[in-house]
């Protein structure tokens, strides 16, 4: 705070970047930049907030609360179609989805037929993908499975555990919890490798993106580019070490158990690539969404300008 | 006829007066994704009307919602009154409704989706919120029952279900009325949010949980008028049964 | 026609908090015959008909003679249903023990009676206060009871309509006698009536005065002698209190 | 006092009635991640307790859920009272009764949480719930207050405000206490299903929410039980109140 | 002591829904008169009353002589509120017309009258048919009005009682006279009180007969041979409808 001091000594006082991350894997990315509560370029600081879901984060984008959100990849293209002044700076997640099971006959694509998979929150991004995926695969999803949406992601969870539930599309930690808590749950696939073989080995699936306000960009671009860098830095410490992170996110309630979260980290791809250097990927990853339902990312794919170019 | 013109005419200038705030909030925020102006939502609404697959998911939310309320009435009446005449079962019941009312829907939807078909899971959980307004609608209902009359009627040897049913029910009525009018309006917001949660196939709520999670505001907001329709529907029914009963007055 | 003894009520005592209401009070009421009782406001006649009735019970004493009789009681209070019509308020009290079509009869006749028959289908919120009564009247004496108790039975009337109504009265427990007892304020009503007449005292309540009555009933007119020499008995009695 | 004994053996009975139930659902399902057994449940329930979170927690709920209940009482009283006299004002409310009662609380808490303060999020849910509970009864209570007694005090020439106040709100009482304790039950769940979208710092269903993420069911379940506690202790509250505005029964 | 003309009522129809229940109904009560209305139960009467206190409106006639003056009005169902004890129901209609310590006196002195001292702080529903009666009694005469109607306001009081009410409303009305208007079915209460007797007609009711009592009021007893006389006549009169 005292580097905030609006009659400070100092030559160039500095802004205070307002930060927001989505409770759950999005913010892990940045929860050592909240730990050491990193200065960045010119004495600025940075404020965050951890949101506990998608409607609170749309409204503090919207109202231009915030200046850095980091959030769902599909998200970030839906707000900027509905014109909000955001772009995209980087991607930050390749992907938590799996498809888990207690089904010891799960391996390939072709067992699932006549299966019943439980899918979570129809039309959203993991239930589109898997769908994508099933198609890629030669099943139809409307009558060589059975899906069902009955069951949200803890209820999933639950009970996956409680072996209600035999074969279930899940993303992290949620992976993580149901594996630790149920040894005869295992991963039968990576989804994120299944949708890099779809595409032929072109793109990974870009799951969540840090956004930032055009405002910021333009006024402050030494401040934002000293955040990209403490992001990149703080996307690579949490993959080298994810206990300590696991510790982090605990303690910044994240919404993650420490031994959960040291876990996870490794499956949950954090990966910082800039914006302009993971276009192609964005753009096949929203295509598919986009061909399965316009309004899952408000109705068109974005123009370059959605890209932050440095 | 000419006072229901008159009473229309209020009702009328009542939702003019709202679509201007509504326009005024809209301008005032200035983000249609928040909150969009009240033309560009009833153009949607008149899209979504039009749309085939409208009928089918308001008629099964309704449904839905007259089970729900149809259940809750019929046992806020039965423990209601057994409660009410009785106080061993008024304290039998007491912890029962206790939980029932202030138990969050989501420690209980779990065990709902478990137990019931997804598309009777919002029947349940409407139950859960109709059946104690009912009920304790009718447990102070019956505390105003008018011991005068009920003394005369066991003086005459009425049987006690006439006594229930022509003695006890019509002093009720007004109680009843309130409570299940109340619980009528509150019925379909607990339906479409359990709808939201259970993601039945068809259903105001799961339509509304997908507009919610493309960012269609308007598209949320035209499914809202939509349940404000139904509810409306609804609860010109209940005021015209309610004058009906009323003819003695 | 049924029963035996009559109504017998011995000792009773009940206190209302610490508000002694009737203090020792015995009567006796012989079968088929008319009882009436006088007594100042508050001393506790309506508490007794209710306690008679078994609304309430005593403190102590006790009661004998209407354990298995069907009782009739006219309150001081109308207590008509007031979303049923006059017609359904009589109803209301027959239906578990009349067939329909008896019923029927029965509720056109005393509705006739009491000259209702007009105003069969109005709810009692649209009758005057003389024809709610009217209603509580043709209720308690179509209810086919072998304990008649009234409590007030002609308040609100006229007196042509209630010369009418003792006439009346009196010729059908003639015909179909029945146990009655009820309470007036009316020195004629009760000489026209009773058999037995108990003059209460004031609070808490005890017989103090009991005068038998033994002119037949069809001979009773307020001009017989006997009956002006007791009108002016009871009236020194009730005014010297 | 006897009396009182005796009820709270009866809700004793029914309560431990109810834990033995809990403990056969428990034994069925045979998953303490879906359903705890009632005593890993009740010793998580000591710990938390025994947490220096707790009572904050509760306060904090408590604090919300009582300005959600006075809020509601104070509007459901004028708005009813208003409403019940003319008709005019009648008609001209109900299309915002009909809006508040089923509009989904999810198309209102966005701009609820743009408008208010996050911890004064769940008291304007509540009151969305609560008011027209309260209301709905009040009008209901209006129609049915004895027009022979306020014709008495319009010859006596009573002042209008003591009319309402010494006529009005006695007869109102019952229609009051039935929707007033009704919705005193009620808005510990919305308080909580509040809090769980809006995440204020200190909440019951703060707290919730973070052990539902953890698949803490016991957990989860132990916060239920301070909640229908919370609930239990002011619904006693209000049925004592009742009792002793009925003194001259 | 104020208003001037008295009350003249003149050409009043009044029909519900398809019952004519008044039919060219007049009559006329002099400043600070009693009068007193008798007639069949259901003719009209408590409608009249009605009326002229402004309750409901007639169909057509009109009424002068009440636009601004204070009503008492003593209804014939008693109208108290039950969550208000035996005091607070006569302070109710009081607070907002005297100061503190004179409505207290005032409250006193009628609850004195009626007999109701010990009763002060009880609740309607533990009062008897004949005390809650007399409560409103006691607020009707504790009000301060110019004009007072009264629907059968002895009803339900006992002989003694209904003597000395009569003996002791008659004293304030000469010390402290108002324009007074009363229903009742007794014809010695009529005698006794009213200077003006106007005798009702079956539905639709208009003035039948109507008597003016000239003795003075101290000197009225039922002995007076004058009033025997007179209410021979009202009997005949009632009883040969
Ligand atoms: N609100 C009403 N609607 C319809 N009819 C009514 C209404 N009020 C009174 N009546 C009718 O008007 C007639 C006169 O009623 P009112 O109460 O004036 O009689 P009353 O002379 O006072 O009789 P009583 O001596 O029995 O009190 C009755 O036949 C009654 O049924
Ligand atoms: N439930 C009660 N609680 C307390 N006191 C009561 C109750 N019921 C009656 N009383 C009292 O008992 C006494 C007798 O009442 P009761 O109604 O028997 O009188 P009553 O003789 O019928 O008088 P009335 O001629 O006025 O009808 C009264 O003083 C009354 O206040
Ligand atoms: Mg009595
Ligand atoms: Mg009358």
């Amino acid at each position: 705070q005292k580097q905030t001091e609006p009659e400070s000594s100092q030559p160039t006082p500095g802004i205070t970047v307002k930060a927001a991350a989505l409770k759950g894997p999005t913010a892990i990315s940045m929860v050592k930049m909240m730990e050491d509560k990193t200065a960045l370029a010119g004495n600025s600081t940075v404020e965050y907030t951890v949101l506990d879901n998608p409607e609170l984060m749309t409204s503090k984008i919207v109202s231009g609360e915030v200046d850095i959100a980091a959030l769902p990849t599909n998200l970030a293209a839906n707000l900027y179609n509905k014109g909000v002044p955001y772009k995209l700076a980087a991607i930050s997640s390749w992907g938590v989805m799996y498809l888990v099971t207690a089904d010891k006959t799960v391996t390939d694509w072709d067992s699932l037929k006549g299966k019943k998979i439980y899918v979570f929150g129809k039309g959203a991004t993991p239930d589109i993908a898997f769908r994508y995926l099933l198609q890629k695969n030669g099943l139809n999803p409307a009558s060589d499975v059975q899906l069902d949406y009955t069951l949200g992601q803890v209820e999933l969870a639950q009970s996956l555990i409680a072996g209600r539930v035999s074969l279930a599309v899940l993303p992290e930690p949620w992976v993580t919890q149901v594996t630790k808590g149920a040894p005869n749950i295992t991963v039968a696939m990576d989804l994120q490798k299944e949708w890099e073989n779809a595409q032929g080995g072109k793109t990974a699936i870009p799951m969540t993106c840090l956004m930032a306000k055009k405002e910021l960009i333009a006024e402050h671009p030494e401040v934002f580019n000293s955040f990209l860098k403490s992001y990149a830095e703080s996307i690579a410490w949490a993959n080298q070490n994810p206990a300590d992170a696991g510790i982090l996110v605990e303690k910044h309630q994240i919404g993650l158990k420490a031994a959960v979260a040291q876990e996870a980290i490794p499956r949950c791809y954090l990966r910082y690539q800039s914006a302009s250097e993971s276009k192609e990927s964005v753009n096949s990853f929203l295509q598919v969404l986009y061909d399965f339902a316009p309004q899952s990312i408000g109705g068109k794919m974005p123009g370059d300008a959605f890209y932050y170019q440095k | 006829m000419h006072s229901t013109t008159r009473n229309s005419l209020i009702t009328l200038a009542s939702v003019v007066f709202l679509l201007v705030i509504w326009k005024l909030i809209a301008v005032v925020i200035g983000a249609d994704i928040i909150m969009p102006a009240p033309e560009t939502t009833i153009r949607d609404f008149a899209n979504i009307v039009k749309s085939p697959g409208f009928w089918p998911s308001v008629g099964a939310t309704v449904l839905r919602g007259l089970a729900g309320f149809f259940i809750s009435c019929i046992l806020g009446l039965g423990v209601g009154i057994a409660a009410g005449l009785s106080s061993v079962v008024y304290w039998m019941v007491q912890p029962f409704l206790t939980i029932i009312r202030s138990t969050p829907v989501m420690a209980i939807i779990l065990l709902a989706l478990i137990w019931f078909n997804t598309e009777l899971v919002p029947v349940f959980v409407s139950c859960l919120m109709g059946f104690p307004i009912v009920c304790g609608n009718i447990i102070q209902g019956i505390k105003n029952v008018d011991i005068q009359l009920v003394q005369m009627a066991h003086i005459y040897q009425v049987k006690p279900w006439r006594i229930v049913l022509e003695l006890y029910l019509p002093s009720l009525l007004p109680f009843f009325m309130g409570g299940a009018s109340t619980a009528m309006g509150i019925i379909w917001k607990v339906i479409i949010a359990a709808e939201i949660l259970s993601q039945p196939v068809l259903g105001i709520g799961t339509q509304m949980q997908t507009a919610k999670t493309y960012l269609e505001t308007a598209r949320v907001l035209s499914w809202t008028i939509a349940i404000i329709g139904v509810s409306f529907f609804f609860e010109s029914l209940m005021h015209a049964l309610d004058n009906k009963f009323r003819a003695w007055r | 026609m049924n029963g035996l003894t009559g109504l017998v009520v011995e000792h009773i005592f009940k206190q209302f908090d610490n508000l002694p209401v009737l203090g020792d009070l015995s009567l006796e009421v012989k079968e088929n015959r008319m009882a009436c009782i006088l007594g100042p406001s508050g001393c506790g006649k309506t508490t007794l008909l209710n306690i008679i009735a078994g609304v309430i019970s005593p403190d102590s004493g006790s009661i004998t003679g209407c354990q298995d009789k069907k009782v009739s009681y006219l309150f001081q209070e109308t207590r008509l249903l007031k979303w049923k019509t006059v017609r359904q308020n009589i109803e209301f009290v027959l239906k578990d023990h009349l067939p329909v079509a008896e019923r029927r009869e029965t509720v056109n006749r005393y509705m006739e009676m009491v000259g209702l028959s007009d105003f069969a289908d109005y709810y009692p919120a649209k009758l005057s206060g003389g024809m709610k009564q009217r209603v509580a009247i043709a209720r308690a004496f179509a209810y086919p009871a072998n304990l008649l108790l009234m409590d007030e039975p002609f308040n609100g009337l006229d007196l042509a309509m209630k010369m009418s109504f003792i006439k009346a009265f009196t010729d059908l427990w003639l015909k179909d006698r029945r146990t009655a007892l009820f309470v007036t304020h009316n020195i004629q009503e009760a000489l026209l009536l009773g058999d037995e007449i108990f003059v209460l005292s004031n609070r808490p309540a005890h017989v103090k005065h009991h005068i038998t009555v033994d002119i037949p009933h069809q001979e009773r007119t307020l001009e017989h002698p006997q009956i002006i020499q007791l009108e002016n008995t009871l009236y020194n009695i009730i005014t010297t209190a």
